[in-house]
């Protein structure tokens, strides 16, 4: 607790695989801001803010490092969250997830649940109506949201609300990240290659991200060609509604996700299943972030699962030989 | 020696359990009793209070006066069409008994309408078992209200927009509630416009 | 009678949009007290469900063909919880004479069942609800369901948890509220399946 | 014995609060805590029903055959509660209504069957009654407070009445049930660590 370790460490520990996720997110948050205006990148940093004097309050109670995780967790956050969000709610988010979501259980490392999807559940849940009514029309022209400090119209509904419109252009708009949404959501190829880059980096595990995308696939494909998801068909499912993120970025958090390579799969498959299942059926047709938040829930039990199943495989070996 | 000595306990204990039981049923019984009268009175009161709230009549304070008031302005209508109703005398004010399957349960609400405009008079809800705080909120004053001198059928008010004539604020975070009243009113209104065409 | 709601839907709501322990906190007790083992929840889990299935059923009858026809339906809360009461003695019996195993694994949770709020909010939930029989005891069996998904999710958060350091004041009970709220959060997310609130 | 009871009655409701201390009996009544009214009688009903269940108890506590206390004890409790539940269908019509189902829940609440339990059996009548009521009333003030946050933050709001204007943005999670949750544990972390602190102090 005190003397060597107290008084001349840095204020920050900075870890490598956080790093590459920041970096692996800088790309579709500039991609952001020349969308939707320099008002996201005051949003930014005024999260960050916040975000790490919630995290250094506790830090330095225990006289301990700010992990660079909570940076991770501001920019995750930021993305998430609409990007005409008024500033003291998006702080109200992000406080919440920092204590709330992960200091409470002793800081990184130990949160069961992932904090930036946390402290959006709770501002999505608190605040509905600023929180899905009210979209801002990515800016146009050459210069986009460069000579803009906020978009100026204002939609009340996503492509994930509505399900109209869906077509070639809307699936190129989706890719380069022309279309209304989070702050960080709408650039599904920037998304891409970043996660692309954190599963290269061994950051992000390849499981996951597989076992999710098969799951997502194959339920929203049933709905899809069964009529009951409406013409919200496979490309359109993928491309919109931050399943990008929430896939490269979220689901794949090590902290939260299980660490036995089985669970791993029934893991990702929850989360794959699960995301069309509440995009289609539920009121809060916030598929991606539930259905995170319900996996974590349950990750430690398959991870339990995956450990009793090894040691009854085990066993049997052991009786046939 | 003491197998004898169980069974008496045994006994005792059936003893015990049995007169501990009786003499609180006894308690009760007598305290239900006492009351009943007095529960099925105030039941019947709310019934009238509601009949009058929702058909937009001034609702008298005291038990007394609220009988009178009733059994002056009011008749109550078995007659035609499935749902029971009453009508009120001088006003060409009919209000409807209907039923909908809430959250958890039936509610069951009075329409009013008024027979010259075709708009509602008022509503209110007569039982329900939604949950205290959330869906019981259509019991409170601003969602009653917001039905006056409106015409079905019914859809919600955009978020952030003033409602129109046939629009209904819902409950924050009672979303089955709220379209249990949607079906409700509007179900009201396609019997209302139903029995008024065949008369 | 209520036809509202099919059996199934009721089952439904009563694991997910409104899962007795997360939405109406009954239950709470037991499961701060039981949580910290997966083992344990698990067994106090199965007992639940069987209890709340089987004392759902007999509560209905008794009140349909008891209570009712002798106008005696304020004495409901005694004979309910009587019910209970008995039934989880009489299982306990005959477990213990039966099945040596079962008694060990489900045994010692039965007498905690007994004072386990959500027993008796089932059967008065149904009486209140006008339930007809089948819907009593899909919905009882779908409390049972949604009260141990919720349980053992719990202890094995827990038992991941069992070497954090919580700050002072919130551990036990401190922070399985807040788990159970981030829970009851996450579980929001099937509200309005099924046209369910 | 004025002493003893006064001794008991500010344990119960300090540092010995049934709701921070032992985390018995949030069950049933934190459901209707997002609003204040509903709160309070559901609170002046549990504390009626303590009072005299323990007194009760605590009279037929020699006679009572150990195997079936427990029965025993729910039966007094679940007695009481019909007779709360049968006056305020008489009196106040409208809160029972209200209320609903919730009124019956007060008798799985583990604080009367605790008090019952750990308190009643053991002692006499009168200590058992200021037992039953001051735990009863630690209990309630617990739940007021969360009641008056949920309400004032979910629906601006106190007693039904307007308080805060429409400059703000209500929290709808405080009157949904995560908030409950959130607002509980909260309050014990601030309790908590208010006590520990103060115990380290004394040593």
């Amino acid at each position: 607790m005190n003397d060597k370790k107290t008084t001349k460490q840095p204020l920050i520990r900075w870890l490598a695989p956080m790093k590459k996720v920041m970096w692996a997110l800088s790309p579709a948050l500039a991609a952001s801001v020349y969308f939707f205006g320099w008002r996201v990148l005051i949003m930014f940093v005024v999260v960050n803010i916040f975000g790490f004097l919630s995290e250094y309050l506790f830090a330095k109670h225990y006289n301990e490092q700010v992990s660079s995780s909570v940076f991770v967790t501001n920019f995750l956050f930021v993305m998430i969250i609409p990007p005409t969000l008024p500033y003291w709610m998006a702080v109200v988010g992000i406080v919440f997830a920092v204590v709330f979501g992960k200091m409470v259980f002793g800081g990184f490392g130990k949160n069961i649940f992932n904090p930036a999807l946390t402290g959006r559940a709770f501002i999505y849940v608190t605040f509905a109506s600023y929180m899905t009514g009210r979209w801002a029309e990515p800016v146009q022209g050459f210069f986009g949201g460069l000579v803009k400090y906020t978009p100026d119209a204002i939609t009340s509904a996503t492509v994930l609300s509505t399900g109209e419109n869906i077509g070639t252009t809307f699936y190129i708009s989706a890719l380069t990240g022309n279309i209304p949404g989070s702050t960080g959501e709408t650039s599904a190829i920037l998304l891409l290659i970043g996660g692309i880059y954190l599963v290269m980096q061994k950051v992000a595990s390849r499981t996951i991200v597989i076992w999710t995308l098969t799951g997502m696939l194959v339920t929203q494909g049933l709905l899809f060609y069964t009529g009951t998801a409406g013409n919200f068909d496979l490309i359109a499912s993928v491309l919109s509604g931050g399943f990008m993120l929430g896939l490269f970025f979220m689901a794949t958090d090590p902290v939260s996700a299980p660490k036995d390579e089985t669970a791993k799969i029934f893991y990702g498959l929850f989360i794959g299943v699960m995301t069309p299942v509440i995009r289609t059926f539920s009121v809060w047709p916030e598929g991606m972030m539930f259905a995170i938040l319900l996996a974590n829930m349950f990750g430690p039990l398959m991870d339990m699962g995956a450990k009793e199943l090894k040691k009854r495989q085990k066993s049997k070996q052991m009786k046939a030989a | 020696m003491e197998k004898k000595s169980k069974t008496a306990f045994r006994i005792r204990m059936v003893l015990f359990m049995f007169s501990v039981t009786f003499v609180f049923v006894v308690i009760l019984s007598f305290v239900h009793l006492y009351t009943r009268s007095l529960v099925t009175r105030n039941e019947n009161l709310f019934l009238k209070r509601s009949v009058l709230y929702s058909a937009g009549l001034s609702v008298p304070e005291s038990a007394e006066e609220l009988d009178n008031f009733f059994s002056e302005n009011i008749t109550e209508s078995q007659g035609t069409g499935e749902y029971p109703h009453y009508i009120s005398k001088n006003n060409g004010i009919v209000v409807y008994t209907v039923n909908g399957a809430g959250l958890w349960g039936v509610i069951t609400a009075h329409v009013g309408f008024d027979s010259q405009t075709g708009k509602m008079t008022g509503i209110d809800f007569v039982k329900h078992n939604e949950t205290p705080g959330l869906g019981a909120r259509i019991d409170e004053d601003w969602f009653r209200e917001q039905f006056r001198g409106k015409k079905g059928p019914f859809t919600y008010v955009p978020e952030g927009e003033e409602a129109n004539e046939n629009q209904f604020d819902a409950i924050t975070g009672a979303t089955g509630t709220s379209k249990a009243v949607k079906d409700i009113v509007n179900k009201a209104t396609a019997v209302y416009n139903a029995t008024e065409k065949s008369e | 009678m209520n036809e509202g709601i099919g059996v199934f839907g009721i089952f439904f709501a009563a694991v997910f949009t409104s899962n007795i322990l997360l939405t109406m906190y009954l239950g709470m007790c037991s499961f701060l007290a039981v949580s910290r083992h997966v083992k344990t929840a698990f067994g106090l889990g199965s007992a639940v469900i069987f209890v709340m299935t089987a004392t759902s059923a007999i509560n209905w009858l008794v009140y349909n063909y008891l209570l009712k026809p002798f106008d005696l339906d304020y004495l409901m809360y005694i004979v309910f919880i009587i019910v209970i009461a008995a039934f989880v003695q009489i299982v306990e019996m005959i477990i213990e004479r039966v099945s040596e195993t079962l008694y060990t694994a489900l045994g010692i949770f039965l007498p905690l069942i007994t004072v386990n709020c959500a027993i008796l909010g089932v059967s008065l939930f149904m009486i209140i609800r006008n339930y007809t029989f089948s819907q009593s005891v899909s919905f009882g069996l779908g409390s049972g369901v949604g009260w141990m998904i919720a349980i053992v999710a719990m202890a094995g958060i827990r038992e991941r948890l069992a070497n954090a350091r919580i700050p002072k004041g919130l551990e036990g009970a401190g922070i399985s509220l807040i788990i159970a709220g981030i829970m009851s959060m996450a579980f929001m997310g099937f509200t309005g399946m099924l046209g369910l609130g | 014995m004025n002493k003893k009871i006064g001794k008991i009655t500010l344990a119960n409701l300090g540092r010995d609060n049934p709701v921070f201390v032992q985390v018995l009996g949030i069950c049933s009544t934190l459901a209707v805590t997002n609003v204040l009214k509903n709160t309070v009688v559901m609170s002046i009903g549990l504390v009626f029903v303590t009072g005299l269940s323990n007194v009760t108890v605590s009279v037929l506590r020699k006679q009572i055959p150990t195997r079936i206390r427990m029965m025993v004890s729910t039966l007094i409790i679940a007695s009481y509660v019909i007779l709360v539940d049968i006056v305020l269908k008489a009196y106040l019509p409208d809160v029972s209504r209200q209320l609903g189902p919730y009124v019956g829940l007060i008798i799985t609440n583990c604080i009367i069957m605790g008090r019952a339990e750990a308190f009643a059996l053991n002692n006499k009548p009168l200590l058992s009654f200021a037992d039953g009521i001051s735990s009863g009333i630690g209990y309630s003030y617990v739940l007021l407070i969360i009641a008056f946050f949920r309400e004032l933050m979910g629906s601006g709001t106190i007693w039904g009445v307007t308080v805060l204007g429409s400059w703000w943005v209500k929290w709808s999670i405080m009157v949904m049930a995560p908030g409950a949750f959130f607002m509980l544990a909260v309050f014990i972390w601030l309790v908590k660590g208010v006590i520990i602190k103060d115990a380290e102090v004394a040593k």
